[in-house]
């Protein structure tokens, strides 16, 4: 059984999805087991893959068993770099599940059982994309994965809820067609859709070919747009920021980290970085880019009065950490993007759990409605002390170490510019949380304070310690964020391990290490 | 000159006209998709973007000359009896050979020795398309269903005008 | 706004122009497309691992079913999403009905609802060939699901929506629709049950002993189509029922 | 295949897009996007993809007009562009 692990990941995803389409529309309670019962399985399986990833090298799965001409059929293919990604992206999707035990409560309407069906399915996109190995499957799963987050985004209560799914739906159809129309320049010139068969191909073409060329660029663009990359982020904040609280949690960590991931995948396995790095001259310009993104991602981060708001634009400037880390043809630059996919994951997931649980205990929107929170949500604040510690890269949280293998790539490949607005943005997160901090440890100046205990004497009483479905998933998410720092050289070993498989170290950061060692 | 002139066009016209007409429709697809004001006449340009992507895919596995990808059916026929046997003789490939060797002496008028893959145009373009069709059409319902809700909330489909209630329905709380 | 628009798209038009020289001529057999070993493999050996005439169906169906597996959750992903919008969360499902539509001849035509009449069985039994012939003739799972859906969808619009919904109220399509992936993954788990990879259907014939593989990946094949013109067909008319009634599954057009 | 009847579908579909994202009224928007589908739909079956002109004819030229009419018919028909 162990061999079919790949497939079985999806596999408990999707019956239980079905199941729980088939089964909670009569009775609605089943729901929350069934889903969380599907997502323990998947990270059980995830972990397997991770363990027989470690023991045996890359795993190729060919569906249907049709290997003989490689690519005739679909191929599933983990090295340690998925597998790392696919335990993230479930562990993730368990947490929130967890995580959403309030909304069945609460919520008793029809739709319950639509909106964990349209999650488990969103996992189960999410994953299929990290494992896959053929360029089109990727395409339909990322339209899966969209098409379900269209849902949950526009199922929010709030009127702008639908707006903003709405320039999500352009923005995402415009990111995934550009995805296939470079998939299919790239099938035009290669004819195969096998990443690795498309990588040889590109590797035996006779002279440069600017099919390949308008490919990348065209595969590029249109994940940058599903990650929200600097100038195309415009559909992000309004769409993380309108969903129910359970569909942010999701949402917000996993699509763009997998975009990024994605984008990895397409340098590494498809592309190669030898014809990455050395036929194009862009890496400088989308460093650059990068640097734009950060330091814009953290502007208007300063600038945002609601705090779900002001996370989204944090994402903004974590993605351009990513795209930066990734683009400087560094060996560094590459491990710091990958581990930083996995820790981003996890702060920007303990973010949002402490946004949903304010939002939920204490109906708090803006940031200065935190005031006195530390009195008030002892608990709650603790866990999100951690993320936001993190998130600022204070030791020994994973947000540090991410960083300093960032800057680290940024040094040896003389990108001084990036490690500038690495050090500013993270400068920016210490000043926004410590501002949070604050507020929520001394409350606002008096007079400010006296007004607003005015306007909310109905609320006062209501606020209290949030229930421990909500807390669990965020003190697991703090405690990952933790072990994820203190494990940081053993997953980078495992990062480096998959790296020299596939060669990503450009030949001239081969000849510079070679110099080194 | 004129020759000269010709040629080109031929050259990188006339080859690649399909292309060329593909790329048109995604450029007009695209910016009905950007530039218009109403929800329904971008979703409308977002259905012709994704038709002239399927229309780039299945102009890639045309081949001149080719007929359509599905076996002759004599051919089919004899094949399959070739391929059962085949099967029930746990000796597939020569099993095979031999079958069709018989039945290609049987009926002469259909050359049914080897399959030609130049007589066949590419399938494998097709299928990738008809799984873009049907998720082109999954992601128009979708926003469609969107685009209700956008009405029942704000009474209107022009973006400026929703933009224009946002603003006010800001201003006011 | 025009003109951000109007130069993406001149930039993006040039881009995607600007490799059109590169590009093999339209038609070229020996393109690298049309030469490479995949393609030809489809062409030369579907008779032989599946004595399927119709590439493309063995391409869907058994090459490449993982994608075809997944295309089918999109199809019902589209058919949930739907009505996950468009329902107004309802605290109390269901409560007292509204009268049926006893109105219905009043309301619609007589020739239209004759024609119907006549025009939807032989619809639905066009459906059923399309679904069973798709090995031999253009067609499958998601042609006929879709016109088996279209002639639901006909009656709608003929006879109104709500005796249509009677018909196939909303549990019994949406369970319908599941149960078309059901059918489509449960034969994946066949074969990883029989000790094979997911979706491997040459494996199913120890399940019928006088079965050739070739044979039981035909047959799987149809059988997966089944289940794909299940969801298609029964999803597209809950697209159409709730997108044409604001998701109130009342009234209708 | 013909290359005339080719060059003059492709010709005909331009301007079917065009017509259909200029017309101000949004129902005939939606037909003229059918008979658009329906033409990429011949294309294609001169094109040897009977498959996928035969899924464009049932779900673009059908399902697709359907639901682009039905969602006109609850919302509102003209359009200001």
């Amino acid at each position: 059984m162990a061999e079919q692990y790949p497939i079985l990941v999806l596999l408990v995803l999707l019956f239980g999805a079905l199941l729980v389409g088939l089964s909670g529309m009569a009775d609605r309670r089943v729901c929350f087991p069934l889903t969380v019962t599907a997502l323990g399985l998947a990270v059980a399986v995830s972990i397997g893959i991770l363990q027989r990833v470690m023991d045996g090298g890359v795993i190729r799965y060919f569906v249907g068993g049709w290997s003989r001409p490689v690519g005739i059929g679909i191929e599933l293919r983990i090295d340690t770099i998925n597998a790392l990604v696919l335990l993230t992206v479930t562990t993730v999707g368990l947490l929130t599940a967890i995580f959403s035990f309030r909304r069945v409560r609460d919520d008793k309407t029809e739709k319950t059982p639509l909106f964990y069906v349209l999650y488990l399915l969103l996992i189960m996109g999410l994953s299929g994309m990290v494992i896959t190995g053929d360029a089109f499957n990727l395409y339909v799963l990322l339209e899966v994965s969209s098409l379900t987050s269209y849902a949950l985004i526009a199922m929010g209560k709030s009127k702008r809820a639908a707006t903003a799914a709405f320039s999500y739906i352009i923005m995402g159809t415009i990111g995934a067609s550009f995805y296939l129309l470079g998939v299919g320049y790239l099938y035009l010139r290669t004819g195969t859709l096998n990443m690795m068969e498309i990588h040889q191909a590109i590797l035996a073409l006779d002279g440069p070919s600017s099919t390949i060329v308008v490919a990348f660029v065209l595969i590029i663009v249109g994940l940058m747009i599903k990650m929200a990359f600097f100038p195309l982020f415009g559909w992000l904040p309004n769409a993380y920021s309108y969903c129910p609280s359970s569909t942010s949690c999701v949402v917000a960590p996993l699509m763009t980290k997998v975009g990024v991931y994605v984008m990895v995948r397409m340098m590494l396995t498809v592309f190669g970085t030898e014809w990455v790095f050395s036929n194009l001259q862009y890496t400088q310009w989308l460093v650059g880019m990068a640097v734009v993104a950060i330091l814009a991602g953290s502007v208007m981060a300063l600038a945002q009065v609601e705090l779900k708001k002001m996370f989204c634009y944090l994402i903004v400037a974590e993605v351009g950490y990513m795209v930066g880390g990734a683009w400087m043809a560094n060996h560094w630059g590459m491990v710091g993007t990958i581990y930083h996919i996995m820790g981003d994951a996890f702060m920007t997931l303990c973010m949002f759990l402490a946004a949903g649980i304010f939002l939920k205990q204490a109906g708090v929107v803006r940031i200065d409605q935190l005031d006195g929170m530390f009195r008030k949500m002892p608990w709650t604040m603790a866990g999100f002390v951690v993320g936001a510690l993190a998130m600022i890269g204070i030791p020994p949280t994973c947000g540090f170490f991410s960083k300093l293998y960032l800057i680290r790539g940024g040094m040896e490949s003389g990108h001084w510019f990036y490690v500038g607005a690495l050090l500013i943005s993270s400068l920016v997160n210490a000043v926004l949380f410590f501002r949070i901090f604050e507020i929520a440890y001394f409350g606002k100046n008096p007079a400010e304070g006296h007004a607003a205990h005015h306007e909310e004497p109905s609320v006062q009483p209501v606020i209290k310690e949030a229930h421990p479905s909500s807390l669990i998933p965020l003190y697991l998410t703090a405690a990952i964020i933790l072990l994820l720092g203190l494990f940081n050289g053993q997953i980078v070993e495992l990062i480096e391990h998959s790296l020299n498989g596939v060669q990503v170290i450009g030949t001239e950061i081969l000849v510079e290490k070679g110099g080194q060692g | 000159m004129s020759v000269m002139g010709s040629f080109i066009i031929s050259q990188y016209v006339l080859d690649h006209f399909n292309f060329w007409v593909a790329v048109i429709l995604m450029m007009i697809g695209l910016y009905a998709m950007i530039t218009k004001n109403n929800l329904i006449k971008k979703l409308i340009g977002m259905s012709i973007f994704q038709t002239a992507i399927i229309l780039f895919y299945v102009s890639a596995g045309v081949k001149e000359g080719a007929t359509i990808p599905i076996l002759e059916h004599h051919a089919a026929e004899t094949e399959q009896v070739a391929a059962g046997d085949a099967g029930a003789e746990h000796g597939s490939v020569v099993g095979a050979d031999h079958d069709v060797s018989k039945s290609s002496e049987k009926a002469p008028a259909h050359e049914v020795h080897e399959i030609n893959p130049d007589d066949y145009s590419n399938p494998l373009p097709h299928v990738l398309m008809l799984t873009a069709i049907v998720v082109g059409v999954a992601t128009l319902g979708v926003a469609l269903a969107v685009a209700q809700v956008i009405y029942k909330n704000y009474g209107t489909l022009e973006e400026d005008e929703i933009l224009a209630k946002i603003k006010a329905a800001e201003n006011d709380g | 706004m025009k003109w951000i628009g109007l130069i993406a798209v001149i930039f993006t038009g040039g881009l995607l122009l600007s490799a059109m020289d590169d590009f093999p001529n339209w038609g070229d057999a020996h393109s690298p497309a049309n030469s490479s070993p995949v393609s030809q493999y489809y062409i030369e050996q579907t008779m032989t691992d599946s004595g399927v005439p119709n590439m493309v169906t063995a391409v869907l169906a058994d090459y490449r079913g993982y994608d075809t597996m997944f295309e089918t959750v999109v199809v019902l992903i589209a058919g949930i999403a739907i009505m996950a919008i468009l329902r107004v969360a309802k605290q109390v499902p269901g409560g007292a009905k509204p009268t049926p539509a006893h109105e219905v001849g009043d309301q619609h035509d007589i020739i239209i609802g004759t024609t119907c009449r006549l025009l939807i069985p032989v619809l639905q039994l066009f459906a059923l060939y399309v679904i069973a012939h798709g090995h031999h003739s253009p067609g499958g799972g998601f042609q006929g699901g879709v016109i088996l859906g279209a002639s639901f969808i006909l009656a709608a619009i003929a006879k109104g929506l709500d005796p249509a919904l009677q018909r196939l109220p909303e549990k019994r399509y949406v369970k319908l629709a599941f149960v078309g992936v059901v059918i489509y993954v449960s034969f994946g788990v066949a074969c990883l049950i029989l000790g094979e990879n997911f979706l491997d259907y040459g494996v199913l014939h120890e399940l019928l002993p006088t079965m050739s593989a070739e044979e039981a990946r035909s047959h799987s094949m149809l059988g997966v189509e089944i289940g794909v013109a299940f969801t298609v067909s029964m999803i597209m008319f809950a697209i159409y029922a709730n997108l044409a009634s604001k998701g109130e599954l009342e009234g209708g057009l | 295949m013909i290359w005339q009847f080719d060059i003059l579908i492709l010709i005909f579909l331009v301007v079917t897009a065009v017509i259909s994202l200029q017309v101000k009224d949004l129902l005939a928007a939606s037909m003229v996007f059918g008979t658009y589908s329906f033409l990429i739909c011949l294309l294609w079956a001169g094109m040897g993809a009977v498959d996928v002109a035969f899924t464009e004819a049932t779900v673009g030229a059908g399902i697709s007009a359907v639901i682009l009419i039905a969602t006109v018919y609850n919302t509102r028909r003209d359009s200001s562009d």
